[in-house]
């Protein structure tokens, strides 16, 4: 599923540093404890349970928390504290809602011009980031990209969930801003609209470099399309940051048990055209993928580059332990890999951790089979990867 | 002459029109303090009001218009046994604050704005126009200003927004304004301003004895009366009624 | 009674009044939705005091105001002096004396309804406007006022059915000056107090019916709007 | 002039201002809320036309309306005489009478508000509500009527203070009786009209503090109240 | 994942037979046309793209679309035709909306109360149903297994959206009814309170034996709750029906490719205690799953029974082949099948269609393996299912 440019393919441009301080209390008793300073770039995912405060860091960030006692700086200006306030208008930050908010008396193309109308004359923004004014999507390219032709005179209140969703999105895409803020964006969507448009926003953050922080409750998006991921945990915030631990540390806060698994970093090193297989190498190793990873993969500076570096994502319940190579299957993937540790996971499976040529990979098996097996630690086994397992959404 | 001395809770209803509230007051003072058994209670509004008002049921037992023809319909329209009678002329005053002695003259060259009573209205806006048309001589240079009531008028001359104004001399003496600062106009150039007094049929009225009728005849002898014409003659007036 | 003279005349108050309310209703219809949003948006402690300031022109009888108001139109009044000063010409018994009067006296009509009205603004759009980057005029110019375009027509002609019945002020300040003062409610008062009762009922149906079809077509305007 | 007198006459009439005041916006907010109902939500094409009668009141000059409504509630009128035939009493020049006129009068600046205020409900949310089982009764009375409680106050408050003004109407329908139906206004505008300005200035002053107390007091009320 | 009793587990009660026809019209021009008779029970997701018709749909059955050709009987009673409408208060429908639609100017428990305090004194919906008296959900359970008790006195407008979600849905449990329309009412919540609340809503409508259309985009919600499912497609309805054929057909509509797989009808054989192993008979062959099948599905009248049917869906990426068994592996389940076809699925997939044991299954496979193992149509191959693949999601 993950299957990615690195952030080294970005075209060369720096993250955007935000620095968040504070505590911001609510009426509620709900109490938001910030204490952040990172660099983001690419698309940074905000996952937590419902209620543990993702939106509220969002509006902190964007500026519709006013009364609070927080700081904040982004790239080394500070844009809230005690005596100062940016306030939302004047922050380079665009906004999709988790209620998506369209003008009720406008039609969906009236809600795109209430953006259009207004820049690329950023006035008052100019004095935050000047490249602002080089940035400004297309009106066509987002309609299009949205799907949304159909809708364009249609009054706003006549649209269903999915489609006022897609207007919103659209209408935060056209605003001009050095930071995305998009609160479950698609969670109103079919998996196909899903896949479509996610892939979008990933493509528009690095051919911009725009950084996203992306509110998802959907691990699939997540995988998909996150180069980093925070977590919000009773409004405690942590970032979870961007290696291959990554994935390793949903499962106790959020995911269901399947989408657990590794991460392997792998080099780019063939594409077989006959029969649709990607080769990669791990390094002596070889790992399999349908389709032209480079293809499906859509922002590649430099594709044949020998350094290019392809993240793919192995979920632990795909991966089956052999004590020898088997032959005559359709399991491609036949990895040598060391035994690591093994955990129990659930009382009836086993999580093994794997080296894989200097790589960590995750194995779920039953217990019944790891006591068939004899498995143990620092004993080299091999592990079964179906190919299609890994394979990306087609295009 | 005295009414029953049986105590009786109904109180004398008279229906005043505003003009001439300031000289009621003083002489309903004067009656009651003759009269200690009955109560007083007086409505004030314009007579065109109070008119409508009668004639639509209103429980009053005297009405003193301000002016002729509402009293003397009234009248009409009821046992011709009640009693109508004039109880005061109105005076006709020139006023303009600031100006000592002012005269009609004066006013032919004043220009600003002359405050009257709306001729169709009020009886005191029909004497200001006549006298204005007996003195016109050549087209005047003010405009003139019509209020609603000569109590209007007054309003307008006396909040500066109007520069001089035709209004009733009780007015002026209730408002205080010094001899030497108004011109009485004189009472040739304007039909009397008769202000009627008329009472109004009503059941209590009819029984002849009641508590009620014997009341409203005192008071309508005692407006008659010479110390009452006195107090009207003091308030502005002229007398209406010369009997002694 | 003379039957050509009460037509012309009931023709040119009809002018006058027309011309009076629609000046008056402009006039407030520019200045009130400004006062409306602060009232309803602003957090301070001095905002209930200014809203009840606001509607106090409805507490006093309308002559008692148009009394003080002609004191302060007249030539040396606070208002009056430095009017007379800048055009030269007399605020009392004038048609823009009247104007100010009625401003004055239908302001708390049109500015409650819209008050009320903008209270219910969902704050989330004005959220999602400043994320576009609207600035707070902005947001209340060009997303605010458009969206509340039915509550602004129903203030207006609340403001202007009220002009058009004015009448308490205009007796005081007005003069009863014909085509410059002398509006409709004017002339039925006159014909009311003059016992002239049939042209009176003529009048009031004239009235009436005016202000029937003005105000149906008003209300059936309004329901064709079908957003907030 | 007799300042025992003028305070007592005051005091009397304060009584009677607060108890007519109270009386009508009573009466007008248990049945405007209906009317205002149907009119935000009718899909019928008489509805504007409805929606502008119940405008009328405001076109007319309140003494004009006075002088109708004298003649409909004057003992042999359409409605005073059947009201003698039930109760014995007379309407006009009673409390009761005004009352009615001031319910009339007062009509439309109770309506307009809340009609523009309902209209603002979310379909969404009556809709919710039908799913829950509420037929419609239940649902204006049990989910509009308290969600729309600040636009409630905000239509009594200004009938309220409206009725504390009127003066027009109650002058000719009411009689100016001492107890009965001098109001506060009446009191004033006869202080004017014979022109004891000085009792005129403490009396006007003294309604615009009691308003102004009042006026404040509900509208702070108000802003306690979040949400819609 | 999809692994639960089928309609006859019900306490057998019937379903409700719905039958709808005629056509929705709006203004926007989209249309819907209608013609259904099916008789519910159990979870009926309806499935289809944004903007096809779903809400339209439920909108029509549950009163929201008064002026429409439409014709709607329930269980032989009319409810709307040209000349009769039963509005929505007195039909015995529960709807959650897609927006959650709570009451703002109230409070979290004053939005429960407002059902709770109207009911069960069901004065109309008596003429409609007589059992429904019988039913009321007591509060205290809903909002336990809801997890709304910190929330209760909370205004409803100070909620966040998966809070706010999970309001609208207790709402929606305490009205009686006949039938529960849940439009998308888990999309705010994130993997965790779905795979919380979504068996919650499976084991109520089994209890109560009231039928759920439940509107939803999550392919995962639908396999795991749902036993039969309806298609919208650009306003046209169809019923997919609720044999294993269903997941077969999602693919070409919705799904992301690895949605796609084949059920399998299991009878209860065995529970291997200490490795927490499930033994399932497909006639003479076994599936193991991991864990107390019969302990994690929630509503068994009758456990025991031989004739329990339990359904197994097996996602055809899951699935590899192998010309013979393979020993020493911790694939635990390999079946003997039959290929009865092969697609070319993608361009470098093949999807085999497999016949085992008289039922089918789905296999994806690389287009490599597929000629390497020369596989042909009538051979007899092993299917390598991983056993933890097959896991319902933990309790
Ligand atoms: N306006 C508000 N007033 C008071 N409390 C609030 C308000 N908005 C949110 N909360 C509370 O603050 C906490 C955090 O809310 P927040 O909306 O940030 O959660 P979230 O992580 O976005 O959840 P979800 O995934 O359900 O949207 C919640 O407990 C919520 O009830
Ligand atoms: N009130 C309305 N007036 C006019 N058109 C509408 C209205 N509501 C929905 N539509 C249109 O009808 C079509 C079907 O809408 P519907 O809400 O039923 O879709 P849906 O299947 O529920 O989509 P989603 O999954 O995005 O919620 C859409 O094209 C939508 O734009
Ligand atoms: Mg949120
Ligand atoms: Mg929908």
């Amino acid at each position: 599923m993950l299957e990615q440019a690195q952030a080294s393919f970005l075209p060369g441009l720096p993250g955007v540093e935000i620095s968040l301080q504070g505590k911001l209390k609510r009426a509620s008793g709900f109490s938001l404890s910030l204490n952040l300073k990172e660099t983001i770039s690419g698309v940074t995912a905000i996952i937590g349970h419902s209620g543990s405060g993702k939106t509220s860091l969002t509006r902190c960030i964007a500026g519709f928390e006013k009364n609070t006692d927080l700081h904040l700086s982004v790239d080394g200006e500070v844009w809230q504290n005690s005596s100062i306030f940016v306030p939302p208008e004047n922050r380079p930050i665009s906004t999709v809602f988790q209620e998506a908010r369209l003008f009720p008396h406008l039609t969906v193309m009236e809600n795109l011009k209430f953006v259009t109308r207004r820049f690329p004359t950023a006035h008052k923004i100019e004095a935050l980031d000047h490249s602002l004014q080089n940035f400004c999507l297309p009106l066509e390219e987002v309609i299009e990209s949205l799907s949304l032709d159909y809708l364009l005179s249609r009054s706003s209140n006549e649209l269903s969930g999915g489609e006022t969703q897609r207007v919103a999105l659209a209408r935060a895409l056209l605003r001009p801003a050095r930071l995305w803020i998009f609160d479950e964006p698609l969670a109103s969507l079919d998996a196909q609209a899903r896949t479509e448009i996610a892939p979008y926003i990933q493509m528009l953050c690095k051919r911009h470099a725009i950084p996203v922080l992306y509110v998802t409750h959907n691990l699939q998006e997540v995988l998909q399309i996150a180069d980093n991921a925070w977590l919000m945990d009773a409004g405690n915030l942590k970032s979870l940051g961007s290696d291959s631990e990554l994935t390793r540390q949903f499962p106790s806060h959020l995911a269901v048990d399947e989408d657990i698994g590794g991460v392997l970093e792998c080099a780019w090193k063939a594409y077989h055209a006959d029969y649709g297989l990607s080769e990669l190498a791990l390094s002596t190793a070889s790992v399999f993928l349908p389709g032209d990873v480079l293809q499906n993969t859509q922002v590649l500076d430099n594709p044949h580059d020998t350094n290019s570096k392809i993240k793919v994502f192995i979920p632990a319940r795909d991966v089956s332990l052999s004590l020898a190579k088997v032959a005559d299957v359709s399991l491609l993937n036949q990895l040598p890999v060391k035994i690591l540790a093994v955990e129990t996971d659930t009382p009836h499976t086993r999580l093994f951790t794997l080296d894989c040529q200097g790589q960590k990979m995750l194995s779920r098996i039953t217990a019944y089979s790891a006591s068939q097996l004899n498995l143990e630690i620092g004993q080299t086994v091999f592990a079964l990867i179906k190919t299609v397992s890994l394979a990306a959404p087609d295009k | 002459d005295s009414p029953k001395q049986t105590p009786d809770k109904t109180a004398l209803r008279i229906a005043v029109a505003t003009n001439f509230k300031p000289a009621f007051e003083r002489l309903s003072k004067l009656f009651l303090s003759q009269h200690s058994l009955v109560t007083i209670s007086a409505h004030y509004a314009s007579s065109g009001l109070l008119y409508a008002q009668i004639n639509n049921g209103a429980p009053y037992h005297i009405f003193l218009s301000a002016d002729r023809t509402r009293a003397q319909n009234i009248w009409k329209q009821q046992n011709p046994d009640t009693g109508i009678f004039t109880y005061a002329y109105g005076q006709l005053v020139l006023w303009a604050p600031g100006i000592e002695n002012p005269e009609f003259e004066w006013l032919q060259q004043h220009q600003g704005s002359v405050a009257i009573a709306n001729p169709e209205l009020a009886p005191y806006g029909q004497a200001a126009l006549s006298c204005l048309n007996k003195q016109a001589g050549h087209t005047p240079a003010y405009q003139l200003v019509l209020g609603s009531s000569v109590a209007q008028a007054f309003h307008f001359v006396a909040s500066g927004a109007a520069t001089a104004g035709l209004v009733a001399k009780s007015q002026i003496l209730d408002y205080g304004v010094a001899e030497d600062h108004y011109y009485l106009v004189p009472a040739d150039c304007y039909a009397p301003i008769e202000q009627l007094a008329v009472v109004i049929d009503s059941p209590p009225y009819r029984v002849e004895g009641s508590t009620t009728r014997i009341k409203i005849k005192a008071f309508m002898e005692f407006l008659k009366s010479k110390p009452a014409q006195s107090l009207i003659e003091e308030a502005g007036y002229l007398r209406g009624y010369p009997g002694e | 009674m003379n039957s050509d003279n009460y037509w012309s005349e009931l023709f040119t108050a009809t002018q006058v009044t027309l011309s009076l309310a629609a000046t008056s209703t402009l006039l407030l219809i520019c200045v009130c939705p400004f006062i409306a949003w602060w009232i309803a948006r602003s957090q301070s402690r001095t905002r209930p005091f200014f809203e009840a300031i606001m509607s106090l022109p409805l507490v006093l009888p309308p002559t008692v105001i148009g009394f003080y108001l002609l004191i302060s139109i007249s030539p040396g009044g606070f208002i009056g002096q430095p009017w007379s000063a800048l055009t030269g010409n007399n605020l009392a018994f004038s048609f823009s004396g009247l104007v100010i009067g009625s401003f004055i006296y239908s302001l708390p009509f049109v500015l409650q309804p819209l008050v009320i009205s903008f209270r219910n603004v969902d704050e989330g759009l004005l959220e999602a406007a400043a994320s576009l980057g609207a600035p707070p005029a902005t947001r209340f110019l060009s997303l605010i006022l458009p969206m509340q375009k039915r509550a602004l027509i129903a203030a207006a002609s609340l403001g202007f059915a009220h002009t058009l019945g004015e009448f308490g002020i205009v007796l005081m300040i007005g003069g009863n000056l014909e085509g410059e003062t002398r509006v409709l409610s004017i002339v039925l008062f006159d014909q009311v107090e003059s016992l002239r009762y049939q042209d009176a009922h003529s009048t009031a149906l004239f009235m009436l019916a005016l202000a029937l079809v003005m105000l149906t077509l008003v209300y059936r305007l309004q329901g064709r709007i079908k957003h907030a």
